[in-house]
């Protein structure tokens, strides 16, 4: 039995109705890397202490995801069961190995305050985890989707943070002052345990929100049975 | 305190710079594999005896790359070296006790990709550790992990009975006790400084 | 005199609840009359029920059979009053259960005399012969266990016993019947030492009494018979003293093992009142109809000591005590172990030491309020047993029994209630462990 | 005879109880820290008045807000909560900016407490967290001492203390010295009796060693405390240094070690927290060494002058442990170890 | 959906597949890197370059040509072309008239947090630190940091001093950090307050380090200052 | 010579690499019949134990070896078992759809307590204390222990109390037949529409005062039903179900409505003569 007000409208749930452009979308909100799925934690955490490391360490993800999805997706008839992790970690470390090179000839400081963590790319568990569960048996033309709306998504995410931790941590947004002159600033946002509660608070306040979500949507069903 | 003595290393790696709650290495197995203590220590052994395996990996390939003079062969190679010796490891233990595979799941692959494993690899190498110092490294990165992920279990498995709140429960808690334990943590700053 | 007799020696941890003893420990025993109907479940004791065998309008008097045995951990029911039997049937038990058993209404002239039956010789008797004698007496442990005591006396092979422990600790709050009883029928209870020492082969006996109780001890120091090898012990006022695995600790160090009996420490212990039942039932060959029993509390007018027909309903009990107005609760037994009763129809059994009625002062000067367990370790440090109630009770709110049996030994709490009574955030910790102890049984046997 | 025919009530045993309850035992607390508050309001002034007001205030108040928000009842009554307000007051500096204090409060009550699950699950201090994150979060305030005994103490309120929010403290005065940085980094030790009687410089509430002595004396005798916490934090701290002190005498003496900083109040009052300590006897000496070990490490070979907090902390995260490693031999069974 | 269906990949594959796939891939990622190394390498260079320069004109000033040289093994320095391996090597800067303005030189050590890397400039001939560079620090922002922007602090190394004992084996007064506003003599570091360790740190650092350099330097000036005209074009 | 070097030292490192994996992967490979994974997969991972394994996964092992029929399940739906049993090439094994019962009747509008229960609000705990208070020994204490043991919400409290099963949500799991200290619930074949709903053992109208509904022991549905399909056992109406037992007659004359037919549809019937229950509030405790 299907029930009208199960059909969303509007243009999200417009595009969740093409299975393309869904596979773009899901990465963004609903399946969403860091808030939902909660991979790729380190980086997460390491390099969100200013607005600028999390974007550069979010374009970085999303190009060597973007790479490395269409590579595997495109070989995986080519690569045996047993040997998958092994190449695709090769396939990964590939595009880490060329993306810390372009970073390096673009800016050594952005390099600098990423520090290990561009190395640590390969590693970051929601790139194999794409390769794995979605490019290994994908279209190339899904796969380049996926990996482009799950890295934008992991961007987004990585930025959420960093603009609260630059914000109250540094006083500065992008580099450029946030606060009239002798703002306090929280040292503790950009010290590791400012990072743990960052991304906490960002967890809390989702839960709260689908809670709430929950709730009402509860509530209109009682109000349908009545 | 010499930065370069054993005992500084070891205290650095596993205390101040304690690679989960400082360094932020190998946080999904963290933040996975901390709901009982059982499995919490039996990962932290699992990591530790990883990480030991490839650091000394990651000693001979880094000698094998300057020698052919190819450092851009490096992050590659360690990764390359480390998940197929993982890989061997976790076979092995497959077979020796399906017990032991049960319960470390589908965390065992997770290890080979893990940060604080490739992670340890790269410092070492740019810190110029020898041989030595590698394994010390190694070994205090490994224990300190399992520090923070028993303590972690400690406190979760006592918070399973507690009343904690629906919108904290799960991951959000679990990170905000991180973060308690990493100012905690900071207490050890200096030491041997 | 009693300087002499003081040891300091006692368990660990315990509780020391005021002893409100006074308002009855200087009352001497006294009659009490027959109920107008009197009320008598055939499970009155820990084991097989016993069955009638008398018939329903039948005539009994006073110490008749009225209910056999039926096997060794049974034992048979006696007669209280010379009446009729009006119904056999379903009778109110202080289980919340209802159970088989008889209603008796007795003449209205009913005498206390007794019937009598086979004596058994204290000096010639064989240990088999005295153990059929305490079984064919009805005798079950008055200390409040009501377990048949003729079964505790039975040596099983390749276990020893080597000394008789008498039970006078009376550790309970408000409760003065083995005070009396041992200030009262001091011959009895060597008599039935006599007997117990005989059957058991034990080679020495020690009469365990606290602290309290300075008058008894040196009484029945004073009446020891000569070559006796009895002794009378003083031990400091501790609850629960008078459990028997403390009482061995107390008395002679030993530890009963986890899961183990007394016998396992080589000794058998035995309330002074079942003693004293002992030595005046066999020499008659009678059995047992009546006990000593305190009624008492802030609730009871004519509080004292008691010698009660067995099956009185508690509604005679207590109109014949008076209550006052505003009670609220009744229980058997001492405040710190005895069940509360939800009707004054549930009559006096074998087991029945104490009723002690409180009154609505009482509950609301009880703390309600429960708090989260804030882990003061005050129950750690009470328990007799070294359990962790705290996390017990924390696990069993989260209902995880097996973690209760398998790591913190749910199942060697004795549910003394000292946790209970120590802890400041008012948690029902003893509840919690008999519900799970319940749980966890009904699922080994589902097993 | 209408009585015997009410309704009764019934219940599990024991009918009876000791009648010490949870809400007693927080007060009487209170009761054994206000000496010590009020001695810190005298040697600081006006400005540590201040500090400790708002500190309980906002502890209070976040705690009873939450209540309300998640729809509980409130919680305040049970005292708890104006401990950890007072204790978390009396470890910061007297002259700290007030929305400081505010925000640690806040933090310690609904980081610290609420979040675990409120009374009895908060598996660390709450007050320490609260003071831990501030330390993390504005080191040089809370590093920053104002000295004991000004003589305009009562008449001036420290320039900091009314920061206004979010701004960074102005400091008017020369800032004091608290005896454990002259320590670190001057190898001077103070005077024992100064540091006994309280005459030198802190926190507000860990310059007294007498008053918070007292106080838990007063704990102890109502047994509201657990004697072995202090007790062994004491003995594993002056045993450790005393040896240290006997090697090299270029590290602080057991006396100055014991009575300066936050080690009296730390250990009387904050480790002793049972919520976050071990509950067997032998597990919490262990805990207490734990601390005492770590307290004189941080203190001797760290980089900061002070490590009681981080100590404790580090002892809550691993009471859980202890708690599971060292269980009392059960009566009857043969080994500590056994499992049925 | 049948058995068979379900079960396949569950097939063991045969072993030349699996060799053929990891060794193809292999070397496709080997080239895909070096191909990748080669077009970034000379940027990448000239970025390096360019900033240890940046840092090295700022500890010496003035300077505006670096040339690097190591150390051999008979404790005499020589010029070296590219980047140094494992060699110990200093950056001599010159001025705009082809003057020695000092001598850079690395030294790390243990700060608050983890290791601090500095680089200071050393003139051989005034005796005197005059210049001073955070490289690499994870000291505590707020605090620790001020170490790189505290210009109280920085201003310390525009002239300390590190005069040679007579036999010109060892300093004469070792490099000491001192309470903040407790300075007295030029071998002092003024500390900053809040932030005593890691200037402590900073003070030790340069400390152990101009003890091993300045003799050796100080001894070799000819190789720095002969070199002049030579590498004059 | 750059490109060369390379990629010799990366081929070769995959080449040794994948000999050491291909050695290994043959030499510790542990044989698992893989259809276990797909069966544990196709199963609804309630893990609730109603097919008498500890557990979906060795249910799922079972399965496969042959040693149980997918449709032990009561759990999955008919498609699920289906497609199991498709998989694995063998039968569903159709089970008679069975349900929980409670054999209780006395909520708090016709039962009343003998004495007011204070303790923990479960009703394996308030059985401990005195039986809990419940006027009739037997009956339902109405704290809910079934309620919440039952993990399919099967189980809700009606306003007076007394549990109501959902006989579509229910597994026939049993967790609540365990739950109950009193021992009230059973697990019976849906189409048991002829129910006691008392367990009350004593005989006489005694019992009316505690509860309205209780079981007199009359006997009348023992008479009026056909043959001997209704004995009396232990002072109460024992239904034979071996026998046809389709029929309403039996409940019509009971004066209490012990004994009712539970209609697919129209839920509980009572007997025409049973005392109507008119009370909507509780009834009060015992007192006078
Ligand atoms: C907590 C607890 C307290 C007890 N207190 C007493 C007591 O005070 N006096 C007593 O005779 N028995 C007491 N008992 C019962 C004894 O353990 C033991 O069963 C009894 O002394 C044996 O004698 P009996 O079988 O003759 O009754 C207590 C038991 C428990 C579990
Ligand atoms: C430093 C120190 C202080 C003590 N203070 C107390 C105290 O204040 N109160 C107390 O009851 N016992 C105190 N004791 C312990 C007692 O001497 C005695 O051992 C204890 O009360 C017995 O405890 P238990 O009955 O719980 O085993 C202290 C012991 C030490 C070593
Ligand atoms: C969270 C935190 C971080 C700190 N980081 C540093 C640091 O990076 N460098 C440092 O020298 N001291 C650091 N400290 C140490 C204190 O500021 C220390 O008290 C100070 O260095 C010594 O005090 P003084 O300089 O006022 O004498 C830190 C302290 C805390 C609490
Ligand atoms: C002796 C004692 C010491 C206490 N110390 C603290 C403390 O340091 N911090 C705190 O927040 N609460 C303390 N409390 C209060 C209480 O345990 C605390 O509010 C709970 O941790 C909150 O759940 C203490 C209580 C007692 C009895
Ligand atoms: S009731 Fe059980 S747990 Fe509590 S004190 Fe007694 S034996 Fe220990
Ligand atoms: S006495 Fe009560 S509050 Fe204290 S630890 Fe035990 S259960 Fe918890
Ligand atoms: S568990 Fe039993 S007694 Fe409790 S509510 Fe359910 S049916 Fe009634
Ligand atoms: S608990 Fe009872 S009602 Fe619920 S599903 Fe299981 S058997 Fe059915
Ligand atoms: S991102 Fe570091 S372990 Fe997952």
């Amino acid at each position: 039995m299907e029930r009208k007000s199960d059909k969303k409208t509007g243009f999200f749930a417009t595009l969740q109705q093409s299975p393309s452009t869904d596979e773009f979308i899901k990465g963004l909100w609903r399946e969403n890397a860091v808030f939902v799925q909660v991979l790729g934690m380190c980086p997460t955490l390491a390099v969100t202490n200013s607005a600028t490391n999390a974007i550069a360490m979010g374009l970085a993800t999303t190009f060597v995801l973007l790479m490395s999805n269409m590579l595997v997706s495109s070989l995986r008839n080519f690569i045996p069961k047993q040997v998958r992790i092994a190449t695709y970690i090769l396939i990964i470390a590939t595009f880490v190995t060329v993306a810390d090179y372009v970073i390096q000839a673009i800016s050594l400081d952005v390099h600098k305050s990423l520090g290990a963590f561009i190395a640590l790319i390969v590693v970051n568990c929601l790139i194999l985890g794409r390769a794995e569960a979605f490019a290994s048996k994908n279209t190339i033309g899904k796969s380049f989707l996926d990996g482009l709306g799950m890295g934008l998504g992991f961007t987004f995410a990585l930025l959420c943070l960093g603009v609260v931790r630059e914000i109250l941590g540094s006083g500065t947004l992008f580099g450029i002052p946030f606060f009239p002159a002798n703002f306090q600033e929280w040292v503790i946002m950009i010290l590791p345990g400012g990072g743990f509660f960052t991304l906490a608070a960002w967890l809390l306040i989702f839960n709260w929100a689908k809670q709430r979500k929950k709730k009402v949507v509860q509530l209109d069903n009682k109000e349908i049975a009545a | 305190m010499n930065a370069d003595s054993l005992w500084y290393i070891f205290i650095n790696a596993s205390l101040i710079n304690n690679f989960v709650l400082a360094y932020f290495l190998g946080i999904c197995p963290f933040l996975g594999v901390s709901g009982k203590l059982e499995t919490a220590s039996r990962m932290g052994g699992a990591v530790t005896f990883v990480m030991l395996i490839s650091s000394m990996s990651a000693y001979g390939i880094h000698a094998l790359l300057v020698a052919i003079d190819a450092p851009f062969l490096q992050l590659i190679s360690y990764i390359v070296v480390i998940a197929s010796t993982v890989q061997l490891v976790e076979m092995f233990i497959k077979k020796i006790s399906p017990a032991l595979f049960r319960a470390l799941g589908i965390f065992l692959p997770l290890i080979t990709t893990n940060c604080a494993i490739l992670g340890l690899a790269l410092f070492q190498t740019s810190k110029g550790y020898g041989f030595v110092q590698s394994f010390v490294y190694a070994l205090g990165a490994g224990l300190g992990f399992t520090l923070a992920l028993v303590l972690m279990a400690g406190l979760r498995e006592q918070l399973d009975l507690a009343d904690v709140p629906n919108v904290a429960k799960g991951t959000a808690i679990t990170l905000l006790i991180a973060g308690i334990l990493s100012l905690t943590f900071m207490g050890f700053a200096g030491l041997g400084g | 005199m009693a300087l002499s007799l003081f040891s300091n020696k006692t368990f660990k941890h315990g509780v020391h609840p005021p002893e409100t003893k006074d308002a009855t420990s200087k009352m001497p025993i006294r009659r009490f009359p027959f109920a107008p109907v009197m009320i008598i479940p055939l499970a009155q004791h820990i084991g097989a029920p016993s069955v009638p065998v008398v018939k329903e309008g039948q005539e009994v008097t006073r110490g008749q059979l009225i209910a056999k045995a039926t096997g060794f951990v049974s034992v048979p029911m006696h007669a209280p009053a010379s009446g009729i039997i009006r119904k056999i049937g379903n009778v109110p038990h202080m289980s919340g259960k209802m159970v088989p058993g008889f209603y008796l209404e007795p003449f209205p002239s009913s005498g206390q005399e007794v019937n009598e039956g086979t004596p058994v010789n204290p000096e010639t008797a064989t240990p088999d012969e005295i153990i059929a004698g305490i079984q064919n007496a009805g005798i079950v442990g008055l200390g409040g266990a009501a377990f048949p005591t003729h079964v505790k006396l039975k040596v099983p092979e390749g276990k020893t016993i080597d000394t008789l422990i008498i039970n006078g600790v009376e550790c309970e709050p408000y409760l003065t019947t083995d005070h009396r009883v041992m200030l009262e029928q001091g011959p009895d209870i060597m008599m039935g030492i006599k007997y117990l020492m005989r059957a058991t082969g034990a080679e020495k006996t020690i009469i365990g009494i606290e602290a309290n109780k300075p008058d008894a001890a040196e009484y029945l120091n004073s009446i020891i018979p000569a070559g006796m090898p009895v002794s009378v012990k003083l031990i400091p006022v501790k609850y629960p003293q008078g459990a028997e695995k403390m009482l061995i600790t107390a008395l002679l160090g030993r530890e009963v093992p986890s899961g183990g009996l007394p016998i396992d420490a080589h000794a058998v212990v035995v309330n002074v009142a079942t003693t004293a039942e002992i030595g005046r039932l066999l020499p008659h060959g009678r059995g047992i109809q009546e006990r000593v029993i305190t009624i008492t509390g802030p609730g009871v007018k004519k509080k004292g000591n008691y010698l009660i027909p067995i099956g009185t309903p508690m509604r005679f009990v207590l109109e014949t005590v008076g209550v006052e107005d505003n009670i609220s609760e009744v229980f058997l037994g001492g405040p710190m172990m005895g069940p509360s009763i939800s009707n004054l129809d549930i009559p006096i059994v074998k087991g029945t030491s104490g009723v002690v009625v409180f009154t609505d002062n009482e509950a609301k000067k009880r703390k309600e309020k429960i708090y989260p367990c804030i882990k003061c370790g005050a129950c750690v440090d009470a328990c007799p047993i070294f359990l962790n109630p705290s996390k017990l009770g924390i696990l069993a709110k989260a209902e995880e029994y097996d973690t209760m049996v398998g790591q913190y030994h749910l199942m060697d709490c004795f549910e003394c209630g000292s946790c209970t009574y120590v802890c400041p955030s008012n948690i029902p910790l003893v509840q919690y462990f008999r519900m799970s102890k319940g749980i966890v049984r009904k699922r080994s046997v589902k097993n | 005879m209408s009585s015997l025919n009410k309704t009764l009530e019934i219940k599990t045993s024991p009918h009876i109880a000791r009648g010490v309850s949870t809400d007693m035992i927080m007060r009487n607390v209170v009761y054994a820290l206000i000496p010590v508050s009020i001695f810190a309001v005298y040697a600081f002034g006006l400005s540590a008045l201040l500090v400790l007001i708002t500190a309980v205030v906002s502890c209070v108040l976040t705690e009873h807000l939450l209540c309300v928000l998640t729809h509980k009842q409130s919680t305040v009554g049970d005292w708890s909560i104006t401990i950890t307000g007072l204790l978390f007051g009396l470890t910061l500096p007297p002259n700290f900016p007030l929305w400081m204090v505010f925000f640690g409060g806040v933090i310690a009550v609904a980081l610290g407490k609420f979040i675990f699950g409120g009374l009895g699950y908060n598996t660390f201090n709450p007050a320490l967290v609260g003071r831990a994150v501030l330390q993390a979060s504005f080191p040089v305030a809370i590093t920053t001492w104002h000295p004991a005994f000004s003589t305009d103490r009562f008449s001036t309120i420290a320039s900091s203390t009314l920061t206004f929010p979010f701004m960074e403290p102005v400091y008017d005065t020369v800032s004091g010295a608290t005896p454990l940085s002259v320590m670190k980094f001057e190898h001077i030790a103070a005077k024992t009796s100064d540091l006994f009687m309280g005459l030198t410089t802190g926190s507000s509430g860990e310059t007294s060693a007498l008053l918070i002595l007292l106080g838990g004396a007063y704990l102890v005798y109502r047994k509201m405390m657990n004697w072995r916490i202090p007790a062994s934090i004491f003995l594993s701290v002056a045993i450790l240094s005393g040896i240290l002190h006997t090697i090299n005498s270029q590290y602080p003496a057991p006396d100055f070690m014991l009575l300066s900083g936050g080690l009296m109040l730390g250990a009387v009052f904050m480790a002793t927290d049972m919520v976050a300590s071990p509950i067997t006897p032998i597990g919490v000496w262990i805990y207490g060494a734990l601390i005492g070990t770590m307290i004189v490490v941080i203190r001797v070979w760290g980089g900061l002058p002070e490590g009681v907090m981080y100590a404790i902390l580090f002892a809550n995260a691993f009471s859980p442990q202890i708690d599971n490693l060292i269980r009392p031999r059960v009566y009857g069974t043969s080994s500590r170890w056994s499992r049925t | 959906m049948n058995q068979t269906d379900l079960l396949q990949g569950q097939k063991p594959s045969n072993s030349i597949h699996m060799f053929r796939a990891m060794v193809g891939i292999g070397l496709l990622c080997a080239l895909l890197i070096v191909v990748s190394y080669e077009y970034t390498l000379p940027v990448i260079k000239h970025n390096k370059a360019v900033a240890l320069e940046k840092a090295v004109f700022q500890v010496i000033p003035g300077a505006v040509k670096r040339v690097t040289y190591k150390l051999t093994d008979q404790n005499t320095f020589e010029e070296m072309q590219g980047e140094p391996q494992k060699e110990q090597v200093v950056y001599a800067g010159y001025d705009a008239n082809n003057q020695l303005a000092g001598i850079a030189v690395e030294a790390s050590g243990q700060g608050f947090q983890d290791v601090l890397k500095l680089l200071y400039g050393y003139s051989p001939t005034d005796q005197k630190i005059i210049g001073f560079y955070v490289l690499e620090s994870k000291e505590t922002p707020g605090l620790g940091d001020k170490i790189e922007k505290d210009n109280d602090f920085l201003a310390n190394f525009s002239g300390l001093d590190v005069l040679l004992s007579d036999d010109a084996n060892a300093l004469k007064n070792p490099v000491k950090s001192v309470k903040h506003g407790t300075k007295e003599n030029p071998w002092e570091i003024d500390s900053i307050t809040g932030a005593t360790i890691s200037s402590k740190a900073v003070g030790n650092i340069i400390n152990n380090s101009i003890s091993y350099w300045a003799p050796l330097l100080y001894k070799n000036i000819s190789t720095f200052t002969g070199n002049q005209v030579s590498s004059l074009e | 010579m750059l490109i060369l070097t390379s990629l010799a030292a990366l081929g070769g490192l995959t080449l040794i690499l994948a000999a050491m994996l291909i050695l290994a992967n043959k030499k510790l490979h542990v044989e698992e019949d893989p259809r276990i994974d797909i069966v544990e997969d196709m199963l609804p991972h309630a893990n609730c134990g109603a097919c008498g394994f500890p557990g979906c996964r060795p249910f799922a092992e079972a399965l496969v070896s042959g040693n149980a029929l997918p449709g032990k399940c009561t759990v999955s739906s008919e498609d699920g078992r289906v497609q199991i049993a498709q998989f694995l090439g063998v039968d569903v094994g159709a089970e008679e759809k069975i349900v929980a019962r409670l054999a209780c009747a006395g909520g708090t509008n016709v039962a009343r307590n003998r004495a007011r229960y204070q303790g923990l609000q479960t009703c394996q705990a308030a059985s401990l204390v005195s039986g809990g208070g419940k006027g009739c020994f037997w009956g339902c204490l109405g704290l809910g222990d079934c309620e919440v043991s039952c993990d399919f919400d099967a189980i809700t409290m009606n306003p007076f109390s007394l549990p109501v099963v959902n006989e579509d949500k229910c597994t026939a799991c049993g967790d609540c037949v365990e739950a109950c200290p009193k021992d009230l619930f059973s697990l019976q074949a849906a189409s048991h529409r002829l129910w006691v709903a008392c367990k009350n053992l004593d005989a006489g109208d005694e019992i009316l005062e505690e509860c309205q509904v209780a079981c007199t022991a009359c006997a009348r549905c023992a008479m009026d039903a056909p043959g001997n399909l209704i004995t009396m056992k232990n002072n109460l109406p024992v239904v034979d179900y071996s026998q046809n037992h389709a029929t309403q007659v039996p409940i019509q004359r009971c004066p209490t409505g012990a004994i009712v037919w539970i209609d697919e549809k129209k839920g509980v019937i009572k007997g025409e003569q049973s005392k109507k229950i008119i009370r909507k509030g509780e009834r009060p405790i015992a007192s006078s």
